[in-house]
């Protein structure tokens, strides 16, 4: 599967990328997030939320094919 | 799967006094409507560790901020009887002072604004995917965490 | 006795969207600002036994309108932490659609600026004597009370 | 005494006046608001409050002075 992961304000500070694609076959969000903080150390520090296709996800939300994946940051809106 | 026009809330810089007058003058033709409930964010210059902010540079997942955006207008529609209900916010840079918050319901009668105006500010702050880096005169940084 | 100076909350006919938009820009200035709440009232179109309201004629106890908007104002900002608040009413004539009552209050936080807006608004319906005189299209009218 | 009474909204469409002086001695607001019906008999039918020196007041309010008297229908703000 490809996966287009998003990162945002503190996690692309952290990352220092706003995206990049990634051709892995991850069963779940667990093992993506283990894997993206693996390679951005930076990450581990800073508390996010991971959204697929948009929505807000539990770690244990099981990845099914080429989904957008965004590494979110506390909201500030307002 | 069905395609739904998602409305684009986010607003590139300040919302300006102006755009807030004319969404106003807008609504002068439903004669249905009886009372406005407006909220407007400004940005503060708090003092941050003996720094001021002097500004906010926000950004947003824009895709999903919008679909959360109108999440919450049609929760407020289905919670509240309103006749209107609009949300702007901004991204990019936002000097203290400015606005960068602005949510306008109206409806036959105060309380459903009143009610409407508030869940929808609430709802923003919580679930809106919208990131903001406080700014400093010296150039450093700090992100904005709403409570 | 003390003369204290009153400040007049009364505008001769509808409050403009471009008085809104400079009062909000007036505020801009203060940056410890962090909310505003602004509550509308617009005149509606209601149908009165067959008959459309096209407007509806204000009319005050001056002095003693304008005295209890002051006091409301100073029972406001004893009870909420507010940066700013203002009211402003109409008198004489002002037509469907038009806005005939502007309440504008900032705080540092949300929560202030939504309760002391209702606060206000409520108040205001309740404790100030102004009347209104709805006007229908065939110069007959109804006198408007506040429920 | 000299009274000062003004009308508004319906009280002055029922009076046909906005203002009008009394001279008499009334002690209570109540014998003041008799007097007052006596003359404007289609005041009787409307319901308003009084207020003395911009002051609602109850009918046993007692006057004492050159007061401004004001009968006010019920109130539309907003």
């Amino acid at each position: 599967m490809t996966l287009t992961i998003k990162y945002f304000g503190m996690t692309a500070e952290g990352s220092g990328k706003t995206e990049e694609s990634v051709h892995s076959n991850y069963s779940s969000i667990a093992e993506l997030k283990k894997d993206i903080i693996n390679k951005h150390p930076k990450l581990e520090k800073i508390n996010f939320k991971i959204a697929a296709n948009q929505t807000i996800v539990n770690e244990d939300y099981l990845l099914s094919g080429d989904e957008e994946i965004a590494l979110l940051p506390p909201f500030a809106g307002g | 799967m069905s395609e739904k026009k998602i409305k684009n809330s986010l607003v590139e810089g300040p919302i300006t006094p102006e755009k807030i007058a004319k969404s106003i003058a807008h609504h002068q033709v439903k004669t249905n409507i009886g009372a406005h409930d407006i909220f407007l964010g400004q940005v503060r210059a708090d003092e941050i560790e003996g720094k001021q902010v002097v500004g906010i540079d926000y950004s947003a997942y824009a895709e999903m901020a919008n679909k959360v955006f109108d999440e919450i207008r049609e929760e407020a529609f289905s919670k509240f009887d309103l006749t209107c209900g609009h949300i702007y916010h901004s991204t990019g840079i936002v000097k203290t002072g400015e606005l960068c918050l602005f949510v306008f319901t109206s409806s036959k009668h105060r309380q459903m604004t009143f009610d409407a105006t508030r869940f929808i500010t609430e709802a923003i702050k919580e679930r809106v995917p919208v990131f903001g880096k406080e700014l400093f005169e010296d150039g450093k940084h700090v992100w904005k965490v709403n409570k």
